[in-house]
């Protein structure tokens, strides 16, 4: 049956409002779940706040192992779906970049949109910064073009690379995940119990 | 409070486990058997030999012909532009990638059109689309090309029309010299659709 | 415990798991509806693309990688991404307005630097972020999120990489956050 | 009081939500009419299998109703059938195979051991109907070679038909390479063939999109 769209069971023309009504409730969640403030965020990476990882994680382990139960109960064609093509040194290299990014400017993209929502000027300057950096990527471009395209493994999923079932990466993915969420709450607490200052 | 926490985390536990236990094809993703039944019945793949050879001989670019039989008798000869994937070997992924390509027209060529329709069901089975089935095959394919027989005098002005085109086609495809200039036209309107005359040479 | 963190002082965030169990199944009904993830960056990168394609057209279609974003029938903002961003910044606001978030401007930053200072860090973290979702094909929801979540391989390593990173660099920067 | 010891009731409300849909999944799961028995390389493997086939000396037997346990089914449609068909045979046209009490009837037939003999206008015409149910596990389905045309011609005398060979699939009936051969006297050329170059499709990425 699905995916609705590609498979045409929903019109093109109607394409445009359901993203609207997607990134609404994305960024409701997002800000709900206090998404919208650098200090939340960082967290995650200090210990005292691990919003991101519970969030992340919670959202992650029901997604995919969602996806496991909608392929099973005919919902959802798998081979119709969208998978992220695979550039494994770009790919690496942005990550580590966009690591010093999140640690430097305590936001990502989706995130600084939502605080940018509720008049967070640190967020609107991080989309700047974000509006400059892919406009300087783009002048620059020739310079790297050669390495931003190498790597390529095509539309790979983990399957295809190991040859392992994804239910056992959904599982692998779960049990690490409940584990992270149990260990951080000790770790959040004492933590916490040490930091003079903590204000949302 | 903490409670809650633990059914939770069980539920997902549960959750992830049970994906363990669901049976997911391994295969390649398949038509439901009784949609595969309702398409089989349908005639509409095949084609006959005077469209291949039209489609050939315009260059049609969508066109891509897959021979079924074995490699030893596809050396021995094939049509233009053929490929070579041996029925028992079709499953092999090199092969495949062959199929499923947008806005391609596959048509299977065997001797006769048996192991092209075997092919056909089975690929049909893996989803694929634009596959048709070369009706009489090669056998079929001597018989209106390669050699075509002419029709009686008073055959219909479609017959005449037919073995005028199948001459032009012959001379295309094996060098043969034309017997009347007249008849060696070769007719190219490969898409117009055209009603099937009777006495067209069926195989 | 510190003084400021009474319960009158607890912003109203909801439970993380009910954000996440949420957001996966957002995650969930949007490859069931569209067939692909979430995303953000992509917007920010249809913009980059409108305003060249604005202020110098023929730089920008010739240049190897914004050329290919410019097509003539529509706008370069006419995109998917763009459209679920705007959607992202509403329901921002809806949900800051609802939990009584949504105030006059204002810096959330560390504790031991100056507001100013933590803006001219934000720019240089959007910068590289920037940079970086484009080198990673997408940022942390498009590639990190949806990525993996679709068992997709380079979700997975984005997903590493960014946290990996972070985890790695954080000593370092700890001045901006603690 | 920490945010994450907020009782996460709301949270265990909304996972739930989610396995009662999941279990409603299950339980509305559409359970399909037929299933495929044979995987794919198992049917491709099953085409070299004689033990599938009827062949037209055979027929004799069933007429003469000296076999017991062997129907015979005519695939074509109602009209024609009227107009003639295999003595003993019964109609059950393609348009209607998909009909849930013909399938119900091969189940029926499968399990009390009984042989079902496909046959159409010509061999081809059985042929796909006669794969799908192989596939899907009526391993007592054959098809009769050569189809009705073929009997029909032969029909006076079916025992020689043993030794003719005029009926059977995948042969060359004619020498191609020298048939198509150019007739300016080049000969058959036996030049190993250079693989021609032809598109091959990339894994599909369907739906473009992403961050």
């Amino acid at each position: 049956m699905g995916p609705l769209i590609p498979n045409g069971i929903i019109g093109d023309g109607w394409d445009f409002v359901i993203a609207i009504l997607i990134g609404i409730a994305f960024g409701f969640i997002l800000e709900a779940a206090g998404f919208s403030s650098s200090r939340n965020l960082a967290g995650v990476f200090y210990g005292y706040n691990f919003v991101v990882l519970r969030v992340f994680f919670t959202a992650l382990i029901v997604a995919m192992v969602g996806i496991m139960y909608f392929d099973y109960l005919g919902w959802l064609d798998l081979s119709k779906i969208f998978i992220l093509p695979t550039y494994l040194g770009p790919m690496i290299v942005g990550g580590v970049i966009m690591g010093f990014g999140f640690i430097l400017g305590g936001y990502c993209p989706g995130t600084s949109f939502t605080g940018v929502a509720i008049g967070k000027l640190d967020a609107l300057f991080f989309t700047i910064g974000l509006y400059v950096g892919i406009f300087g990527f783009s002048l620059a471009f020739p310079l790297f073009e050669n390495f931003y395209n190498s790597g390529s493994l095509g539309n790979v999923t983990l399957t295809d690379v190991t040859g392992i079932p994804a239910s056992y990466f959904a599982l692998a993915f779960t049990v690490v995940a409940l584990a992270a969420f149990w260990g951080t709450m000790f770790i959040e607490k004492r933590v916490r119990k040490n930091m003079k200052q903590y204000k949302f | 409070m903490n409670r809650n926490y633990i059914i939770l985390t069980l539920i997902m536990l549960i959750l992830a486990f049970g994906t363990l236990f669901l049976k997911m094809d391994d295969e390649l993703d398949q038509v439901d058997p009784e949609i595969l039944l309702q398409e089989i019945i349908q005639p509409t793949r095949y084609v006959t030999t005077d469209q291949v050879a039209k489609m050939i001989i315009k260059g049609d670019p969508s066109l891509m012909l897959i021979d079924v039989r074995n490699e030893e008798d596809f050396q021995n000869y094939s049509l233009p532009r053929s490929v070579n994937i041996p029925l028992d070997s079709l499953l092999n992924p090199e092969n495949l990638s062959y199929l499923g390509i947008k806005g391609t027209k596959v048509v299977f060529v065997s001797d006769d059109d048996i192991k092209a329709d075997q092919m056909w069901v089975l690929t049909k089975r893996l989803g694929y689309k634009g596959t048709y089935v070369m009706k009489g095959g090669l056998n079929c394919w001597m018989q209106t090309i390669i050699e075509p027989q002419q029709p009686s005098g008073d055959a219909s002005y479609a017959d005449q029309e037919t073995y005028s085109f199948r001459k032009g086609a012959q001379m295309y495809f094996t060098g043969a010299s034309a017997e009347s200039s007249d008849d060696a036209k070769v007719e190219v309107q490969v898409q117009r659709r055209e009603k099937s005359s009777v006495a067209a040479g069926g195989c | 415990m510190n003084v400021n963190n009474t319960i009158d002082n607890q912003p109203k965030y909801i439970n993380p798991y009910l954000g996440g169990v949420l957001l996966g199944l957002l995650i969930l009904a949007t490859v069931y509806i569209t067939g692909r993830g979430l995303g953000a960056s992509g917007a920010i990168k249809s913009a980059v693309v409108t305003t060249s394609n604005t202020i110098a057209p023929a730089a920008t279609k010739s240049n190897n990688y914004m050329g290919k974003f410019v097509s003539d029938d529509h706008s370069p903002m006419y995109t998917w991404l763009v459209f679920e961003s705007l959607g992202v910044l509403l329901g921002g606001l809806l949900s800051g307005m609802l939990f009584g978030r949504v105030k006059k401007f204002r810096t959330d930053r560390g504790p031991q630097i100056t507001n100013r200072k933590r803006l001219f860090w934000a720019l240089i973290g959007g910068a590289l972020f920037g940079i970086g979702s484009q080198f990673g094909r997408g940022c942390t929801s498009g590639a990190a999120l949806s990525g993996t979540s679709t068992f997709a391989l380079g979700g997975v390593i984005v997903m590493f990489s960014i946290f990996g990173t972070g985890y790695i660099i954080a000593y370092f920067f700890r001045k901006l956050w603690i | 009081m920490h945010i994450h010891e907020l009782n996460p009731w709301r949270t265990l409300i909304a996972l739930s939500a989610f396995v009662v849909l999941l279990i409603v999944g299950f339980l509305t799961m559409h359970k399909p009419l037929l299933t495929y028995e044979k995987s794919m390389s198992e049917s491709v493997a099953a085409l070299e299998d004689s033990d599938a086939y009827f062949y037209p000396w055979q027929l004799e037997d069933v007429i003469g109703n000296k076999a017991g346990n062997i129907v015979l089914f005519d695939i074509r449609d109602n009209f024609v059938f009227g107009q003639g068909h295999i003595p003993g045979a019964e109609n059950m046209s393609a348009n209607n195979l998909t009909r849930e009490e013909n399938i119900e009837r091969l189940k029926a037939l499968r399990d009390n051991g009984t042989t079902v003999v496909l046959y159409g206008e010509d061999e081809l015409h059985a042929n796909g109907p006669w794969m799908l149910f192989r596939q899907v596990g009526f391993s007592n389905v054959k098809l009769l070679l050569g189809g009705y045309r073929y009997y029909f011609e032969h029909k006076d005398d079916l025992a020689a038909t043993k030794n003719d060979d005029s009926y059977k699939k995948g042969i060359a009936r004619f020498n191609y390479a020298e048939m198509a051969a150019p007739e300016d006297g080049t000969g058959v050329k036996h030049v190993a063939k250079q693989p021609v170059q032809v598109e091959r499709r990339q894994k599909s990425n369907v739906a473009a999109g992403g961050c």
